[in-house]
């Protein structure tokens, strides 16, 4: 099978104006992936399938990835020159940068006709709220309707072009996204004695007490937990 | 005489309710209460074999075709509402059969009717075999040929134009 | 109005008390009561046998088709209740009685409720004219076959009832299957022992069990079901009472895997409990018409075997045939719908044409000895081989084994 | 695929558009099959659209089970998931410990010794039979076939479970597989146990082809229905035997051939036709091929250590990085996708499950048959809605 | 005048008759018509039993046969008839007669 | 020709009919409650806490309450509160022991982690399924009394693995024995001021990583007082013994965690 290099030249000589980027994976396995950009994205994707050399007839994997909003420290050495007339001292500036947060759509590509792979690809939405779109690759594999639609339901990225973009796994009337990694989860438990104080507070925080009486059959067997509960999260997001 | 009203209670009731209702399965469902009513009363006519006959045709054959027409035929724009000419077909139809009712029963009641000396014997299988045999065989054979023609007749009609399944053919 | 035929005819005096006794309990029996109300009480006593001896028949079948279907798949069967779990029909009565009524809110309450009614009546109705033993007729007709028929074909009334009342999607479909299922069967069903009719020239089933008296070569019993076209017909006839019955592989109204239980779906408690036994009732009776039909009703077997009871050989029978019914269930699928119409109508109805062809060919050379016998024969076996494997062929066109390659 | 309005654009095969849009819409019957229903193998539920009895339309409804296995991942240690992976496919266990297991490894680099690569191809292969017989058995019982088949079925299955119990302690949730090897090493006295449960596993096989391959009822019920074309298999992803069934040559011992399936010799059947009968033909061959690479692993199997020494079970903190790890699992490819971000747990943790991807095409299959057929075809599928779910 | 059993059988049999004819002439459904006719049909072989029992010249089974002849015919004229209202359905969507204006499918 | 393999089907359930009469090998099943199936030793089901003296169990637990197997425990089932006091062991060594011990066996998944993460061969499977209860919650939580078993328990229903633990830790106190012997010779020999005996500190119990065994490649070093600051949930658990050498006795030679 070509390099990834090989493939990234050939498809921008195939498309020029796309963007195909080469991420590297630093861990062992050493799957590096190509990310590409979202305007010519269905068109290469339908040429990774149809070439000839590559052949990618099979998509096996499609996942979302979250990468939620962060602060980065930068931390850059600057020599800055001694007023003194010393040797420049090295002094560490820090700058913090907020790296925006946008969801991924990671697909691991093979070949049932040639035999190979993996050809990773990654698509990138433009921020997690109102620009989380990217094509969708259903037309091109099948194999993805179900998972994109399960990527919908779980991160919240929007597929254009996907013919039956509905919730799969999440009920119809569920409007959070749980697999986000800022999702909060609800906390009306079950109310039940546990030794874990928690999931008993939790559950106490949202239910009057009233019908915390009456749902509590049996008192818990050796008394409330000391566990200190964490501080209440906020509501889960509507 | 009691046995013969209580088949005719049997039978009347059943048939007049069921031209009533709206619901077709259970009008279906009555006539055959009715249809037994009629094999009961070959039965004490003395027709043993036409009361079995009667019941194996009417209950057991067309009264399940007829609800399989009703259910193949669920859902008709009957079940919507009333049409608004119902009511006028319903007096014309009750005015009609009501004549003709009372010119029947006067033509019956003022006829008097010869009555044999005894009632007939009853017949048996083996005796109505040997008249269908010797006196009325090109009847039975007409009657064949009539069931056959029908049965390939209503195949022929019932099966759809693309998915003519066996289920289809009766 | 002419009286109702007599309950049992009078035994003879060549029987053995053995043989007789039932006759002269009912008859001791009705002896106490006016000469009026005689026949009366001397119905009574054979409905009431009759009821109680099949309604202990069912609760024993329960069990051993749970024995039997669990030794066919590796296990002991139901063996907790009672000693190797005899008692178990008991507990499953109690269970059913105490079980709730649940009827769907919108159910046709009626229908929903005459079901199980009608269906019991009708399978019981089609006991009264089957002999159970020498002189065992409950009801001695002219036309006992047509009667039997015609009070088994309301059977499949009222599961259709049970399912459109129910009011439930899976149970008006599976109506659907039994009024398709009752249309196809019928009339294989018919056909095959029409050439028995033919040949035994009468309609009563005393009248049927009589042709079959006596034995060839003095051991082989002069069954029906021992001539070329007999065993067809017989076969013909067990297919088409499977059917008939709902009984595995054509219990499509209540497939389990497809319809949920199909018309019994909206069915509990005591109700479900009739149409089981409904179910198994007409299971008995076709068995019971099989006997008479082809099996030489209550007769014996072997020449020497004849004092024993006559009812017992009938039990005897009956039991096989039950038994055989278990046995098929526990090893063949299911068919689908439309292969169950086309059995019926492109395999069983033309090889039941066929086999009356048969029949009249060996009506016709019934004179023939010697080396003719032999000829008519092999005659008559063609005449029942050839159609089967041409129709067979025909029918499983299409499906055969395969063969697989290897990467 | 009206729901949404837009036109599909057909993918290679796809007969997917092909749902029939009927101008009489009164005559359909719509029919909820499950969540309660006996034949949908578990809270599986089909809005089917009937005409008649022959399937229309239908749409499966699944997330009944769901319950945020890969979230559940992502918050505990790589370790603590390992038991988790048990419940995806609560029948095949031992595959889903080794494909997480695998991934892992390729996440940390982590080398597995030889004993531990065999005993994993020997229970692999155990849970193939195991899962197959058990497949056999539900779409018999599917067909209506009064339990005796799945009965036979599920009595060669304990004797599985049995091993299975008695090497790892627990007949199903295995937990058996760990990074770096396998947790308990197998004695003598059960690799003779499984010897003789392999022996004897092509006996019973025989048997059971005898009491229903040749059956014309399964035939007439199998054969030609649900058929599906390699190009749409290919393209909706198909994997495992139902690919194989299509005429696909793509098994992953063979394509991937991880672990030491390079060192034995077996065969890949491939059916013709692509329908129910050739997806479960394909199955009792493969069980066959299951059964001689058993037989040569039980009799390759290496001394030595089961666990790489240098694995570590408390700590385990791989270098940040992704990978993704696929075996041949007996339903299909199942895959786990992690992303380490140098963490004790991982940053995303992706399981790829055959019986979801494969129910892709159960409406392209279903269409045009009939209500039983949609029982059987889904019943060939093999679908564990613990996996399907998650 | 005295009421014979002969005269009762004749007033169920125009009572049937009737009914038959009301439900085929008032009713909408052509199911239902049919059925009104069979019942028709019923009624007439009610007669000819009637009068084969109570009749002067009883010729053994005429009667029976008749009516035996006209069941089979009832029989057809059901399945025709019904496989009839099978195919109008077919076109037309609708079991109502009004709805059936057209012969031409 | 049509209804071979119907026959042959036939044939095939007639022989079973017969077989499961008279073979064994067809008969599978065994009538529950008055048979029962022997367990395999590897069977798990449960876990339970392994106490030194089967007199006196509660005294004589081996965990010391160090709460990793409630961090590692994939369902979060268990429950643990450190003593504030602390009790000698078996090798006489002061040590914390569980105030609190819950196992919500409702919840746990019998799925050995706790066992493999334990330092201390402390907490073990145990075989039990009859565990059926009217009562829900309360019935399904066992505390430390109920989860606590005695070691010959353990050897009874696991004989090998136990035998094996037993070697184990008997070769490791040993180990820290001679250890501690010697260390105290050495320190003993360098500061021959010191005439009194080193005061019995808490020697270090180090499961050494012996080759081959399953749950000890960490070693880790039991603090004579818990941390001032315990990680509760996002230090994972190897960061523990790496953290506590610094505060053991001086005495302590302790391996470092590798």
């Amino acid at each position: 099978m070509e390099t990834l290099e090989q493939i990234r030249d050939r498809l921008l000589a195939r498309f020029p104006g796309a963007e195909v980027t080469l991420v590297t994976n630093p861990g062992a396995a050493a799957q590096h992936s190509l990310s590409l950009g979202l305007a010519h994205a269905a068109a290469m994707a339908l040429f990774l399938r149809d070439d000839a050399e590559l052949k990618l007839d099979y998509c096996s994997n499609v996942t979302g990835v979250d990468w939620p909003e962060k602060e980065i420290i930068e931390s850059t050495k600057v020599s800055v020159p001694d007023p003194a007339g010393g040797p420049a001292k090295i002094v560490e500036q820090k700058t913090k940068r907020i790296q925006p947060g946008s969801l991924e759509v990671v697909y691991h590509l093979y070949s049932m006709a040639k035999k190979h792979g993996p050809v990773i690809i990654r698509l990138r939405t433009a921020n997690r709220t109102d620009r989380a779109n990217v094509p969708s690759l259903t037309p091109v594999w099948r194999s993805c309707e179900f998972q994109e639609r399960e990527v919908f339901d779980l991160f919240g990225v929007k597929f254009d072009g996907h013919p039956d973009l509905r919730r799969i796994l999440m009920w119809d009337e569920f409007t959070a996204h749980p697999m986000r990694k800022d999702y909060v989860e609800p906390d009306d438990y079950e109310w039940e004695p546990t030794p874990h104080g928690t999931v008993l507070d939790k559950a106490k925080a949202h239910y009057p007490p009233s019908a915390l009486v009456a749902a509590a059959p049996a008192a818990p067997a050796h008394g409330a937990p000391t566990h200190a509960a964490p501080a209440p999260k906020e509501a889960p997001k509507p | 005489m009691t046995g013969l009203l209580i088949i005719a209670l049997v039978t009347l009731v059943p048939a007049a309710v069921a031209m009533a209702l709206r619901n077709v399965i259970h009008s279906a469902l009555l006539l055959i209460l009715s249809w037994a009513g009629i094999a009961a009363f070959y039965f004490w006519a003395g027709a043993e074999f036409l009361a079995f006959s009667q019941v194996l045709v009417y209950v057991g054959a067309i009264s399940m075709v007829v609800l399989f027409a009703v259910l193949l035929t669920r859902h008709t724009r009957t079940d919507g509402g009333v049409a608004p000419d119902t009511l006028g077909r319903a007096l014309a139809g009750l005015l009609i059969g009501g004549a003709v009712l009372g010119v029947l029963f006067g033509a019956v009641l003022s006829t008097p009717l010869p009555i044999g000396s005894k009632p007939a014997a009853a017949v048996t299988v083996h005796g109505l075999g040997v008249e269908l045999m010797e006196r009325h065989t090109i009847a039975l054979l007409v009657v064949g040929v009539l069931l056959t023609v029908a049965l390939l007749g209503a195949v022929v009609l019932a099966a759809s134009d693309s998915r003519s399944g066996p289920e289809d053919a009766r | 109005m002419n009286a109702m035929p007599g309950i049992f005819a009078a035994a003879t005096g060549a029987d053995s008390l053995l043989e007789r006794w039932p006759i002269l309990f009912r008859d001791t029996v009705a002896g106490f009561f006016p000469a009026p109300l005689q026949w009366l009480v001397g119905s009574l006593i054979s409905i009431l046998a009759i009821v109680a001896i099949f309604g202990g028949v069912f609760a024993a079948l329960t069990l051993l088709e749970r024995k039997m279907l669990g030794r066919v798949q590796n296990r002991p069967g139901p063996n907790r209740t009672g000693p190797f779990g005899l008692l178990q029909p008991i507990a499953d009565g109690i269970k059913m009685l105490t079980k709730e009524d649940i009827v769907p809110r919108s159910a046709d309450h009626l229908l929903h409720f005459l079901a199980p009614v009608a269906l019991l009546a009708f399978s019981i109705l089609t006991f009264a004219v089957i002999p159970f033993g020498r002189n065992l007729v409950p009801l001695e007709l002219d036309a006992a076959v047509l009667y039997f028929f015609a009070a088994g074909a309301a059977t499949e009334l009222a599961i259709f009832m049970a399912g459109w009342a129910s009011r439930n999607k899976f149970s008006l479909l599976a109506a659907m299957r039994a009024l398709a299922q009752l249309i196809s069967y019928e009339l294989p069903l018919l056909l095959s022992f029409v050439p028995i009719i033919m040949l035994a020239g009468t309609l009563s089933m005393t009248g049927i069990i009589d042709q079959q008296a006596g034995w060839n070569f003095g051991f082989i019993p002069k069954w029906y079901i021992f001539t070329p076209w007999g065993f067809a017909a017989f076969a013909i006839f067990l297919v088409a009472a499977l059917a008939e019955s709902n009984r595995s592989p054509f219990d499509l109204p209540e497939a389990e895997s497809e319809l949920i239980a199909g018309h019994l779906t909206e069915y509990s408690g005591f109700k479900y409990a009739l149409f089981f036994m409904a179910e198994y009732f007409g299971m008995i009776a076709l068995s019971g018409m099989a006997i008479t039909l082809f099996l030489g009703g209550w007769r014996a077997p072997l020449p020497f075997l004849e004092f024993i009871p006559s009812y017992l050989w009938f039990g005897a029978k009956l039991l096989g045939l039950l038994l055989l019914f278990i046995w098929i269930r526990g090893t063949f699928p299911r068919l689908r719908m439309d292969q169950l119409t086309r059995l019926a109508w492109k395999f069983l109805v033309p090889l039941a044409l066929f086999n009356l062809g048969t029949a009249a060919f060996w009506s016709l050379t019934s004179g023939w000895s010697g080396p003719l016998q032999l000829a008519r024969w092999g005659v008559a076996i063609a005449l029942v081989v050839v159609p089967f494997v041409l129709l067979g062929r025909g029918l499983s066109r299409g499906v055969a084994p395969r063969t697989y390659r290897f990467a | 695929m009206s729901n949404s309005g837009l036109e599909f654009p057909a993918p290679v095969g796809g007969s997917h558009v092909a749902a029939v849009h009927d101008p009489f819409h009164g005559d359909l019957l719509e029919v909820s099959m499950g969540p309660h229903h006996p034949s949908t193998h578990g809270v599986f539920r089909m809005m089917v659209t009937l005409d008649g009895e022959t399937i229309v339309k239908l749409k499966p409804v699944f997330g009944y089970l769901h319950r945020n296995h890969e979230k559940l991942g992502e918050n505990t240690s790589y370790l603590a998931s390992m038991p988790y992976t048990d419940r995806l496919d609560y029948l095949n266990s031992m595959t889903n410990n080794w494909a997480y297991a695998l991934a892992v490894e390729k996440l940390a680099g982590q080398p597995v010794p030889e004993r531990a690569e065999y005993l994993r191809v020997i229970l692999a292969e155990l849970t193939r039979l195991l899962n197959h017989v058990c497949l056999a058995g539900f779409l018999l019982q599917d067909t209506g076939a009064s339990g005796t088949p799945l009965m036979y079925a599920f009595r060669e299955r304990e004797k599985i479970l049995d091993l299975f119990e008695s090497l790892s302690g627990s007949r199903m949730m295995c937990n058996y597989q760990r990074f770096g090897g396998c947790r308990v090493d197998a004695s003598p006295e059960w690799l003779a146990g499984a010897k003789h449960i392999t022996d004897n596993f092509g006996r019973f096989l025989d048997e059971y082809e005898e009491l229903i391959t040749g059956n014309e009822i399964l035939m007439a019920r199998t054969q030609g229905v649900g058929a599906l074309s390699p190009e749409l298999a290919i393209s909706a992803g198909i994997t495992g035997p139902m690919l194989r069934a299509t005429g696909v040559d793509y098994d992953l011992r063979k394509v991937d051939a991880y672990g030491v399936y390079s060192r034995f010799n077996f065969r890949v059947p491939l059916g013709d036709h692509g329908d129910t009968y050739d997806r479960y033909m394909i199955r009792v061959l493969e069980m066959r091929e299951s059964i001689t690479i058993l037989q040569q692993a039980l009799r390759d199997l290496p001394a030595g250590p089961i666990m790489d020494p240098k694995a570590k079970i408390r700590g385990f903190r791989p270098k940040a990085g992704e990978a993704y790890g696929r075996i041949e699992g007996p339903k299909g490819e199942i895959g786990f996708y992690l992303i380490s971000d140098g963490s004790p747990n991982p940053y995303r943790y992706r399981v790829r499950p055959p019986s979801f991807v494969n129910l892709t095409v159960l409406e392209d299959m279903c269409l045009g048959q009939t209500i039983a057929d949609a029982v059987i075809i889904l019943g060939s599928v093999d679908i564990v809605l613990g996996e399907v779910d998650r | 005048m005295i009421l014979t059993p002969l005269h009762l059988c004749l007033l169920l049999s125009s009572a049937l008759f009737c009914i038959g004819l009301i439900g085929a002439l008032s009713r909408s459904s052509s199911i239902l018509v049919l059925l009104g006719v069979e019942l028709m049909l019923n009624a007439a072989n009610l007669n000819f039993i009637a009068f084969w029992r109570y009749g002067p010249n009883p010729a053994a089974g005429t009667g029976v046969l008749f009516v035996l002849f006209s069941i089979a015919v009832a029989a057809a004229e059901a399945a025709v008839g019904l496989a009839l209202v099978i195919a109008i359905y077919r076109h037309q969507r609708s079991i109502r007669l009004q709805d059936a204006r057209r012969l031409k499918g | 020709m049509l209804g071979s393999g119907l026959l042959q089907g036939l044939k095939v359930t007639a022989k079973n009919i017969a077989g499961s009469f008279h073979d064994p090998e067809r008969l599978v099943t065994v009538e529950y409650p008055e048979q029962k199936t022997k367990l395999p030793e590897n069977y798990r089901n449960f876990p339970f806490l392994v106490s030194e003296n089967a007199t006196d169990p509660m005294g004589t637990l081996r965990c010391v309450a160090c709460q990793i197997c409630e961090k590692e425990c994939p369902p979060q089932c268990i429950y643990i509160e450190k003593s504030k006091d602390k009790k000698p062991d078996a090798a006489g060594k002061m040590q914390v022991y569980p105030a609190v011990f819950d196992i919500d066996t409702s919840v746990c998944m019998s799925c050995q982690i706790c066992v493999e993460v334990c330092p201390f061969e402390a907490i073990k499977m145990d075989q039990v399924f009859e565990i059926a209860t009217t009562d829900r919650f309360n019935a399904l939580l066992l505390d430390r009394n109920q989860l606590a078993k005695p070691n010959s328990y353990y050897h009874q229903i696991h004989p090998t693995e136990a035998a094996e633990v037993d070697g184990r830790l008997l070769a490791e106190r040993k180990a820290a024995e001679e250890k501690a012997k010697a260390a105290a010779a050495a320190a003993a020999a360098k500061a021959a001021a010191a005439a009194a005996a080193p005061k019995p500190v808490a020697t270090p119990t180090a499961t050494a990583g012996a080759p081959g065994a399953v749950a000890a490649t960490v070693s880790v070093a039991k603090p004579a007082t818990p941390p001032a600051a315990a990680p509760v949930s996002a230090t994972p658990p190897a960061a523990a013994p790496a953290a506590s050498p610094a505060q053991n006795a001086p005495a302590s030679d302790g391996k470092a965690a590798p």
